[in-house]
């Protein structure tokens, strides 16, 4: 069940385990990308922070919208649209509901997965941060309640499976073979995204 | 990291704060924007033109701003695509009623926020319309990636289409001749250090003492290889043979030529390169009326060159000469 | 030390052969010397103005050579002064008639290698004057020792000579001109990194991580001090003060300024560097129309910037303004 | 007894000591000067080796008289016309006589510590090359014969002398008090030039 409440703490979450792992988010664009996805990121989240502070909704579509918002004109890069996005058609899914089941959760995440790939024109396999939305999202669509400690697993398998990936989209394409053995930013990024939403979730319950 | 700043946070909002206050004459920045665009903007009867991109590549995109080239340019953060909020400011203050072109280096996320800047500009019917510069042919072209990158070629295509928009055309031609600009450019670079991120305090990579990167985008992201540093002469022919051999070229025909520093390498060096193109188009009986030498598009503090050429024809050779009068381009 | 050069031996060689390849129409070498004069030198009726001195400063000399600036450049070997000789093909190749003035940066082996040259000219009847450029306010001035460096505000002098010159005037009155830069203009730089003569193949100097150096020469000769980095603003302050103070300018004074970035310095960082000028020069109600921001007189790929100021009266500001048309310095 | 021969080992021999020490006096131009001391006198002295293998000479004179003219069109800095107009000036004092005296030589040896001081605007004292010059023709002016190994202790004692100097001409004097504690470079390289001419001259006798 997710409340404005929880939404508010998802978004909350999401910012304290991306300024965490700042560096880390740095260190892995700078393998394979131009090393600014760990600022990219903590900009964003610290910005959407602030709005947090500053404004208060009545349901977690309008909290989510204004989250996307904020994502879509401060980040930028690859990142910024793509986060951006996706929450945008996960808020625009969330509607003007007060609260969401698992069920409906799970449907918003489905669109925001679909924004992700439109938006990036991503396809499974490429190295890119669907490689996290699509597995998380498809393996929990249908259940009637997300087993969250499952969720976070598959979360983490999805990232690790970006390591073996010969990079498709996104700037470690660049790189073609050489981007082999590195882990992709935006899918550990993601990792963190529902890692975050977990960890609200289960809070609440 | 040794760089002559104030803090981190506050660069690209200080730059185009020195930029106007260097050139109060010639540039305006929009307010609450990281937006610079011609002093006189909107220009009524002209197509407008925005390019821009992260910042970290000056004098791209702000120093190509003025009469015959952009109204407009969007700087994002360091090697960060620019959002599409102040993308979509550009547009509306450089429309002049006769449409805006968007030139745009092919990178996903510039992609991605410029197109959803003009989202948001058809939206309020402003017509708009897009090139991707897609020059460096470092990375092999696949239909199943997002393609090659766009590099210092983009400059060739502001001139260009800034020309033919200077002379009143309409909308979808000077589209497309930014077209046939991208169809006939080629670039490729190399690297002798790296460059690093202000942000991120610590160099994007690492060369050993003896080693060079061929093929290096603009943002350090790696090339072809990596090899034991090469003389110029002999880095010269990788280059210019990788960009040649993807255009259909034959002796006598007429090309422009960019050597483009990336940042830290001396003009002497650049020249010294020059010095073995000429002789490479000389035997490939390439005319190449005056070499464009200097840093066009950069990599911050990176040292290393671009090589890029065009295929002239009749009308783009018109437009290539034709005047302007921007910070860091002038012609006529 | 990594650099895209072939034989260190041949640099200024293939740097020279390199920018009349790539500027044909321009510049032109005079066979089997190191100077480079303008295509259609010697211009009749008009002074010739021939300035030079060691590489490695790029784009000074040559880039300066062409209509309303310089009629030669003579190169030496890297940070190492021409010889008489090379001066001496220099200006019998501009002499127009009218005589030939020399611009020379106040360094003992220019001053001397010059002087032989002019003794040389003279003893061929050709009537040649000559100027010393010291604008470097970094080292104390003394009548006991050779004085104060020249460095990039010499291009100031080559702008409005070259001018005047230009015009027809005498060459005692471009002399005059000249002078009155001279006594108007003052400079002073800084760097965070040395630079690595290529034949010596070792850094001139080092500087720890968190060191910068003020007052450095465009040779990496030491300056004032040694101190922990600073701020961009801060360092624009000490290089303004000490600049201003050795200058005789009132609120509502009218100045010409040089952002000079020394290498390897991105123009981003020269842009923030100008930002904080900016304000500098506004508390002093000092009108600056539009400041010069970029790489003017380098010290290889040495990080660093100079700061350079001139006061302008009616008719140096007439002259700065007046059209130039050459490869670094485009005006009108 | 300066012959012509003299005169050429004189020069060979210089050449020899500023190819074994150009590190050296890079070195020491790389502390208080520009660094290409070392560069700027190798060139100078393998033009002039290249020189003297295609030409020869009549006369001491008309040997150090072709030397410098390569000095002067060669070396460029400040070392070229410092060491191009010594010795012209001692060229033009041997004249066309076939065999220098000592007494010759000394008379030569202070024209080209005048044009030193003349080109240079030197006076002693100021930390140039001037300071190695100006002592070992004081010395041993007026002299009937040359104590060779006197003046090459003279010369290395003259350079040592620049070391606590405050320098106030050429580059060093940029430095003003922190040129204090180093040698200057031209002082070092004249101080070969004088042992190259201390070699030369007591292998002759
Ligand atoms: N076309 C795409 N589709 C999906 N995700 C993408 C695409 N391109 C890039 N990404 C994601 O974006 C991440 C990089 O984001 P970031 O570093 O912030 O932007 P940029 O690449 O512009 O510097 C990549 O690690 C990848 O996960
Ligand atoms: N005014 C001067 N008078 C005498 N000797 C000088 C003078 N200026 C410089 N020198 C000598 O020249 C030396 C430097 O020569 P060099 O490095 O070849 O030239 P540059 O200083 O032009 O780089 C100094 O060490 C000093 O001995
Ligand atoms: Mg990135
Ligand atoms: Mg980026
Ligand atoms: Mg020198
Ligand atoms: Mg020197």
């Amino acid at each position: 069940m997710i409340t404005t409440g929880t939404a508010k703490s998802w978004m909350e979450n999401f910012k304290e385990l991306i300024l965490e792992n700042k560096d880390e988010l740095t260190t892995l664009d700078q393998a394979i990308g131009d090393g600014d996805h760990g600022i990219n990121m903590a900009r964003g989240v610290q910005e959407m922070d602030k709005m947090l502070q500053e404004k208060t909704f009545e349901t977690p579509g309008a909290l989510l919208k204004a989250a996307a918002m904020v994502f879509i004109s401060k980040i930028g890069g690859a990142s910024g649209p793509l986060y951006g996005s996706a929450l945008m058609k996960i808020a625009a899914e969330a509607g003007d509901k007060a609260e969401l089941t698992d069920q409906d959760l799970l449907a918003c995440l489905d669109a925001g997965k679909k924004a992700v790939q439109q938006r990036g024109r991503a396809e499974t396999g490429e190295k890119t941060m669907y490689d996290v939305w699509d597995p998380v999202v498809s393996t929990f669509r249908g259940e009637e309640t997300i087993d969250w400690e499952a969720l976070k697993t598959t979360a983490q398998q999805a990232v690790k499976s970006t390591v073996d990936m010969h990079a498709k989209k996104g700037r470690a394409a660049y790189l073609g073979a050489r981007s082999v053995g590195h882990t992709d930013p935006g899918a550990f990024s993601s990792r963190l995204f529902f890692e975050a939403l977990a960890d609200a979730a289960q809070k609440e319950n | 990291m040794k760089k002559l700043i104030n803090h981190v946070d506050n660069i690209v909002d200080e730059m185009l704060d020195g930029m106007t206050a260097a050139h109060p004459n010639r540039l305006r920045r929009l307010e609450g924007t990281t937006v610079l665009v011609r002093k006189d903007a909107p220009v009524t009867g002209k197509v407008g033109i925005v390019s821009g991109g992260g910042s970290g590549h000056e004098p791209a995109h702000a120093g190509y701003v003025g009469p015959g080239m952009l109204d407009g340019a969007v700087a994002g953060e360091v090697f960060t695509s620019p959002t599409p909020d102040q993308v979509f400011e550009a547009i509306k203050a450089v429309n002049g009623g006769k449409g805006v072109l968007l030139v745009i280096k092919n990178y996903t996320g510039d992609v991605m926020n410029f197109e959803m800047a003009a989202e948001l500009a058809e939206a309020e019917g402003i017509q708009v319309r897009q090139v991707v510069v897609n020059d460096d042919v470092a990375v092999e072209d696949s239909s199943f990636t997002s393609g090659r990158r766009g590099i210092a070629g983009t400059v060739l295509v502001h001139k260009i289409a800034g020309a033919k928009a200077a002379e009143g055309a309409a909308l979808d031609d000077v589209h497309a001749v930014a077209e046939s600009v991208i169809k006939n450019v080629k670039s490729m670079g190399m690297s002798l250090s790296p460059c690093t991120v202000p942000a991120a305090g610590k160099p994007g990579f690492t060369l050993g003492e003896k080693e060079m990167e061929i093929g290096t985008g603009i943002h350090g992201e790696p090339g072809v290889e990596r090899t034991d540093i090469k003389p110029a002469a002999e880095t010269a022919e990788i280059l210019f043979h990788k960009v040649f051999q993807e255009m259909n070229m034959q002796a006598g025909d007429e090309a422009a030529v960019i050597i483009n520093g990336l940042g830290s390498t001396p003009l002497m060096e650049l020249y010294v390169f020059h010095h073995a193109i000429d002789r490479l188009l000389k035997d490939k009986d390439i005319r190449v009326e005056e070499a464009v030498v200097g840093e066009w598009m950069t990599s911050l503090e990176m040292a290393g060159v671009s090589f890029t050429m065009l295929k002239l024809d009749d009308t783009l050779k018109k437009l290539l000469d034709a005047p302007s009068d921007t910070v860091s381009w002038k012609r006529g």
